[in-house]
């Protein structure tokens, strides 16, 4: 084997490199671009954590604040030096807990009925209709929540058991602004199971809901989790339909039919209103903040645990 | 089943059960699917009812009055009415009528909507739904008579030509929504701009080239966190950061575009940044899910022929994963395109009185919509009505071209 | 109907299938006998998989695919009104070209098509009888929690075989059930089929003709009709033997002797 | 061939975007007019009449305008006017509160004109003198606070200031503040402890003591006055107290409770007899309107012109000794006698 192939004779030019690794500049300056894109996140969050810690800072050094208070009180009342940020955090749950209660349900089954059921003409149709309307503003769905879910609610259950501004009604219509994003992300997850699957499990006799349900959804999982997580993440997150038909009032309970008032809500209704900008109800607003950072953080490390258990089972 | 071998366990027959269940089941996703669109269509139908319906207008110079020799107000000649506009205005403000366009230049119907916006000046005074009109329509005409007799009763659209070309004013029958469309417009070019490519660009490096190492996990886990940011924070974030820190380029004093010592970080560039990295974790996860449900066959077909990896991704991964990509991005603009409190902090104004461009103060329709539904007088709420079919419409034909491109490149392995 | 008799499971009438406008195949008649391998062979594009999709309505999934004439399965037209394609599905199982184990475990693979149908025995035993029956079992019985995606490319398809008797079917239908395996993995599914042949009848389809030579006994070769449409049909059917050594038809000769072309 | 599709992508996008835009921008968009342009306005103006430069059509450039969404509709209608009469620079007003309205004039100093609905506070002043400003306050209007109570109440028509105190405090039921009211629990729909509403109403009821109000059982709070209607709207025995324009646009459904006997009117509330009368304010400095004299054009024509149009916002006009005043500022903050 002294004699190289000689490659020209047959037709083919012979690199004169042979089988050595060449360096590709472009392709390192395309994975250092990626990199420095996925990396790019990291940078936001420093920046949350440092903008919101400064000032949160300025919060927890004055004298009226004591963190354990803050952390275990279950009264908030800025005004009048309470600072028990539980209030907040439970009705945070409570609207999101209501709204997922909708939204995961209905957005899986509609997922699942556009993805496996409906023909193609109609799945093109609704799909873009549900993610359009996703786009109204969320101070629309609001005033929804307020006009007509809360009368709705008060004539079901009655007037003295729902008040005005309570959970329930914001909790819901949060679901139905969610639904549309549950939906079409899963969906889209429930799309990519490759047909191969599918014709297994018809193969071997299996029903379309046989299929749909234990077939292909188990093996979207993964993106059906991705939809959920990002689901929770705009139902805790979300402001303007809670500031209007849950309340203004941080109430400590536990009654969905009650008022009370969000982290986010206050968060708003605290940055918008006529208080001077020194106060210590102003600077509260930043705890709040830090708190409902580390609250996501949580629940995303949790839900991560969770997906990923599911993934190593199967794959 | 004569050669069917010995079963080791009895088949139940259970075929009629599984049907039932599986029509069941079909019925309820049916189901799901209705009450979803049927809600959102209630919203929808909601916000139609208020943009359209019986209007009580009451003229603070009765136009009949202004009527000459017998000829109604509308068909004067244009003389006459100039005529009218200069009777009624102080001198300043018909000059300035007359520098914005000469009046030698404008039509008759122009001048004419001049003296019924500058003279005539309709004020509403009590305002009816759609379904109210439609329905109660004699009743509404009878209360017209009795409360205002002095009115007009007139069966509108607040969604009109007029509202999206003109600007804002502070009185809803001249109302219009063209600063805030074209601040919108502005700011979610940006944001897509500056979060697609980004954004795609992170789930590429995430599904393709990160190990599993702690730095991508930490980068990971911070993409999930960062969607469930709240975000008036972003708005909070692009305040120091964009309005602040990035000050000169923000305002396009860098640029050497605007005076430096007036310069303002409040500006849409810095809007559409601070949505670019609100909408940017949401774009992320939904192009690595894309990314993840690509064929692995297809990947290991491209290496095969001695691609790179890069042309590999270029040519047959993101192809692929376009679809689930788009959707990301379909949901994601339509998030950003009706945000409010973030702009708010970076701020937006409610009230601007002119175009705005890249370097320029700002406003845009979710705050225009915002502030009209917190007014206390009712016509503000049929006004915002229209402003969110507009807003809607927008929104559609943004998304049109990424819905037909995202049906073209649909297909199941 | 005279020809229907207890030696043949499957028997297609006039078989037509559609594709929307597109006629696939065109006016197959065939029997399948009991317990016997049947081969298909034919060049690409000429409905092999069309046919042999059609006999457990497989094609349906299709969407604008449909079938005319008649399909027998022990006397019972497939297609006849009230006919319910998941019960012939049940009776008549499939394996694919490409391997296609469920994300699952091993176990699992196989445990569920029977816990579908409402199995009501003794589960363990039946996916180890399953495996065995495949060939399998040896192999896997440590690691049946396992995922089913974790096996080789042999394995997986003798898991898909092991998973489609589970059912306990009549008929297995095979889609070039070897063309993506090595040869030694293709040896050992065709002596699987050989052992399987007590139990089951099978129709498989194959490019490989050595493999239908091997395995079958009798053949079905299909060809393009040669009337412009595009649709394929069979032109000659009878023992394998008689098929690969004496072919009444002359393009069936060209084509096994590999003069085709 | 991919290349093309995502080219195309971009482009289309981009495409979309501007014809959309175009598709707006019928009249042709005019530059903004530098600052430059805005001091050669101001010196080139007669000097024979000094109030000739402060005429609408003789300005020019920008005021950058911010803080109350009470005092919004007003400015906003102001700012019309004015562009109406001549003037050509830009106006920009944002609708955020009356507190960052005040950090944004007194901490980062990027406003001409903070809006407000409450009196600067001494530390906002004295964060304004840090950099440099001092602030001037003119009063532009008074926003009645109507008590309400629904059409549905049928015993609620005029309380005392005291009892008032008590309905939304210490008493749990009505027949608590009068024994011969319903023995039905109070509902209270307020506005946000954030508000100037609330500190004002807390200013003038409770004597800045909030501790009361906000221990007040049944209380719901909203920053959203067309919130607080829903809320009161919802039973007969709910109570509650928002701007007046909001209670003016629903009267047909609710009624005002008078204080002390007087009603909520034009009249009560422009000779401060009404007790639940709040003042509105713009601020600036004297500083700012001799720098930019378009600043100062525009608070004397907002000062000189609101009474034209306050009630058709939905507001009562400031009396007017308290205009005089705001008006002696403005001279004196300019340098002229009046």
């Amino acid at each position: 084997m002294t004699k190289k192939y000689n490659g020209e004779a047959s037709g083919y030019p012979l690199r004169e490199e042979g089988l050595r690794k060449r360096p590709r500049a472009g392709e390192i300056l395309i994975q250092s671009i990626l990199f420095f894109a996925g990396f790019f996140s990291i940078f936001t969050t420093l920046g949350i954590v440092y903008e919101l810690g400064k000032e949160a800072l300025l919060f927890f050094r004055t004298p009226e604040v004591k963190l354990w208070d803050f952390l275990t009180g279950t009264a908030w009342q800025p005004h009048i030096n309470q600072f028990g940020i539980l209030p907040l955090v439970t009705s945070t749950f409570i609207t999101s807990a209501i709204a997922m209660t909708i939204a995961i349900p209905l957005g899986l089954a509609a997922a699942v009925y556009l993805s496996e059921y409906a023909t193609e003409k109609v799945r093109k149709t609704l799909k873009p209709i549900l993610e359009i309307l996703a786009g109204i503003p969320t101070i629309v769905y609001g005033y929804f929540a307020l006009m007509f879910v809360t009368p709705l609610l008060r004539s079901i259950f009655g007037r003295d058991v729902v008040e005005i501004y309570n959970m329930a009604s914001g909790g819901l219509v949060m679901g139905i602004l969610i639904l549309p994003l549950v939906a079409s992300m899963s969906e889209d997850a429930l799309n990519a199971v490759p047909l191969a699957l599918r014709e297994a499990a018809y193969g071997l006799g299996a029903t379309k809901l046989e299929v749909a349900l234990k077939v292909v959804f188990p093996a979207a999982l993964s993106g059906i989790a991705a939809a959920i997580i990002v689901g929770v993440s705009r139902a805790i997150g979300e402001t303007m339909i809670v500031a209007v038909a849950v309340g203004a009032g941080p109430n400590f309970t536990f009654n969905p039919f009650r008022g009370a008032e969000t982290m986010t809500g206050h968060i708003v209704r605290m940055s918008g209103g006529d208080l001077s900008y020194d106060s210590i109800d102003y600077n509260s607003i930043f705890a709040i903040g830090l708190m409902l950072f580390f609250i996501t953080l949580t629940l995303n490390i949790i839900s991560q645990r969770i997906v990923q258990r599911f993934r190593e089972v199967y794959e | 089943m004569s050669a069917s071998p010995a079963p080791l366990g009895p088949f139940q027959d259970n075929l009629p059960r599984r049907h039932r269940l599986g029509a069941v089941w079909q019925w309820i996703f049916f189901a799901a699917t209705i009450i979803g669109i049927f809600v959102l269509s209630a919203l929808l139908l909601d916000i139609l009812n208020e943009s359209f319906g019986y209007v009580a207008l009451e003229a603070r110079v009765d136009p009949d009055t202004l009527a000459v020799d017998g000829v109604p107000l509308e068909d004067l000649p244009k003389e006459e009415l100039i005529r009218i506009l200069q009777d009624s205005l102080s001198a300043s403000a018909f000059n300035k009528l007359n520098d914005e366009k000469p009046f030698e230049e404008r039509s008759q119907a122009n001048v004419y909507d001049l003296v019924i916006e500058r003279v005539v000046k309709y004020k509403v005074l009590e305002t009816w739904s759609l379904w109210e009109s439609l329905i109660h329509s004699d009743e509404i005409r009878a209360q017209a008579a009795e409360e205002f007799p002095q009115a007009e009763l007139r069966f509108v659209s607040w969604l009109t030509v007029e509202t999206i070309r003109r600007p804002q004013s502070s009185e809803a029958v001249n109302a219009g929504v063209r600063t805030a469309i074209l601040g919108s417009l502005w700011t979610i070019a940006i944001t897509i701009l500056v979060a697609f490519p980004l954004g795609v660009g992170a789930a590429i490096y995430l599904e393709e080239y990160a190990r599993d190492d702690w730095l991508n996990r930490l980068i990971r886990t911070n993409i999930n966190n960062l969607a469930g940011v709240p975000s008036i924070i972003y708005g909070i974030l692009g305040l120091a950061i964009f309005v602040r820190a990035l000050e000169r380029l923000t305002s396009g004093a860098v640029f050497g575009l605007v005076n430096p010592t007036t310069a303002n970080g409040r500006t849409i560039l810095s809007a559409g940044l601070t949505l670019a990295l609100l909408i940017l974790p949401l774009i992320i996860i939904n192009a690595q899910e894309a990314i993840r449900a690509v064929p692995q066959s297809l990947r290991k077909a491209s290496l095969g022929i001695g691609a790179t990896k890069w042309q590999t991704i270029w040519a047959h991964v993101l192809p692929n994963a376009l679809p689930g990509i788009l959707t990301g991005t379909i949901l994601a603009v339509s998030r950003a395109i009706g945000e409010t409190a973030p702009l708010v902090v970076v701020g937006a104004s409610t009230a601007i009185s002119f175009d705005p461009n890249l370097f320029s103060r700002f406003t845009t329709l979710p705050i225009q919509i915002y502030q009209w539904t917190s007014r206390p007088q009712g016509e503000w709420r049929h006004l915002a009505a229209a402003a969110i079919l507009i807003l809607l419409t927008l929104l559609l034909s943004l998304n049109a071209t990424a819905i037909v491109l995202r049906n073209r490149y649909t297909k199941r392995f | 109907m005279d020809t229907l008799d207890n030696r043949y499971v499957i028997q297609a009438r006039n078989l037509g299938i559609y594709y929307g406008d597109f006629k696939a195949v065109t006016d197959v008649n065939m029997d399948i006998e009991r317990n016997k391998i049947t081969a298909i062979i034919g060049p690409s594009g000429c409905g092999k998989s069309t046919l042999l999709r059609a006999f457990n309505r497989m094609n349906e999934l299709v969407p604008g695919a449909r079938a005319e004439g008649q399909v027998f399965f022990d006397g019972e037209d497939l297609y006849a009104k009230g006919v319910d394609p998941v019960e012939v599905r049940h009776r008549i199982g499939m394996v694919f070209q490409k391997p296609n184990p469920f994300p699952k475990s091993i176990y699992e693979n196989i445990a569920w098509g029977a816990r579908i149908h409402g199995f009501r025995g003794n589960m363990d035993k039946l996916v180890e009888h399953s495996l065995r029956q495949a060939a399998l079992w040896d192999e896997v019985k440590d690691i049946l929690h396992r995922s089913g995606l974790a096996l080789s490319g042999g394995q997986q398809q003798r898991l898909c075989i092991a998973r489609a008797i589970a059912v306990q079917p009549e008929v297995i239908l095979m889609d070039e059930p070897a063309s993506a395996l090595d040869p030694i993995a293709t040896l050992k599914i065709e002596e699987l089929m050989q052992d399987l042949k007590k139990d089951y009848t099978i129709v498989i389809v194959t490019h490989n003709m050595q493999q239908a030579a091997r395995v079958s006994d009798y053949t079905a070769m299909m060809m393009l009709v040669n009337d412009g449409s595009r649709a394929g049909t069979v032109i000659e059917f009878g023992e394998t033997t008689k098929i690969f050594t004496r072919p009444s038809d002359k393009r069936t000769e060209d084509y096994v002797t590999g003069r085709f072309g | 061939m991919r290349k093309h599709l995502y080219v195309s992508l971009f482009v289309l996008l981009i495409a979309g975007l501007v014809l959309s835009a175009c598709g707006a921008q019928t009249p042709a968009p005019t530059a903004a007019p530098t600052e430059a342009a805005a001091t050669e306005a101001a010196t080139e103006a007669p000097t024979e009449d000094p109030m000739a430069m402060y005429r609408p059509e003789n300005v020019s450039g920008n005021i950058v305008t911010a803080g109350s969404s009470t005092v919004f509709p007003l400015s906003e209608r102001m700012a019309q006017r004015f562009s109406e009469e001549g003037f050509t620079g830009n106006i920009t007003i944002d609708s955020i509160g009356s507190g960052a309205g005040f950090e944004r004039f007194c901490v980062n100093g990027e406003t001409d004109i903070s809006n407000s609905s409450r009196r600067i506070k001494d530390s906002e002043v004295e964060s304004c003198r840090a950099i440099g400003r001092e602030p001037l306050e003119f009063r532009v209007g008074t926003d009645a606070l109507a008590v309400v109570v629904s059409r549905e109440n049928d015993f609620v028509t005029d309380v005392t200031k005291e009892e008032l105190a008590i309905i939304f405090s210490t008493a749990e039921r009505w027949s608590d503040v009068r024994p011969e009211w319903p023995d039905q629990p109070i509902l209270r729909f307020i506005p946000g402890t954030d508000s100037g509403t609330f500190d004002y109403f807390v200013e003038v009821v409770f004597n800045k003591d909030e501790a009361p109000i906000l221990a007040a059982s049944n209380l719901q709070l909203s920053e959203d006055d067309n919130v607080l209607v829903q809320g009161v709207l919802g039973s007969p025995y709910a109570i509650g107290f928002f701007g007046f324009a909001y209670y003016h646009e629903n009267a047909r459904q609710l009624q005002t409770v008078s204080i002390n006997g007087i009603e909520p009117t034009e009249q009560t509330a422009e000779d401060g007899t009404y007790p639940l009368a709040r003042p509105l304010f713009i601020y600036s400095t004297a500083q700012i309107m001799q720098e930019k004299p378009q600043v100062a054009a525009f608070i004397y024509f907002y000062l000189t012109n609101v009474n034209d149009e306050i009630i058709d916002v939905g507001y009562f006009p400031a009396s007017q000794a308290a205009l005089d005043e705001a008006l002696n500022t403005w001279y004196t903050a300019v340098g002229l006698q009046p």
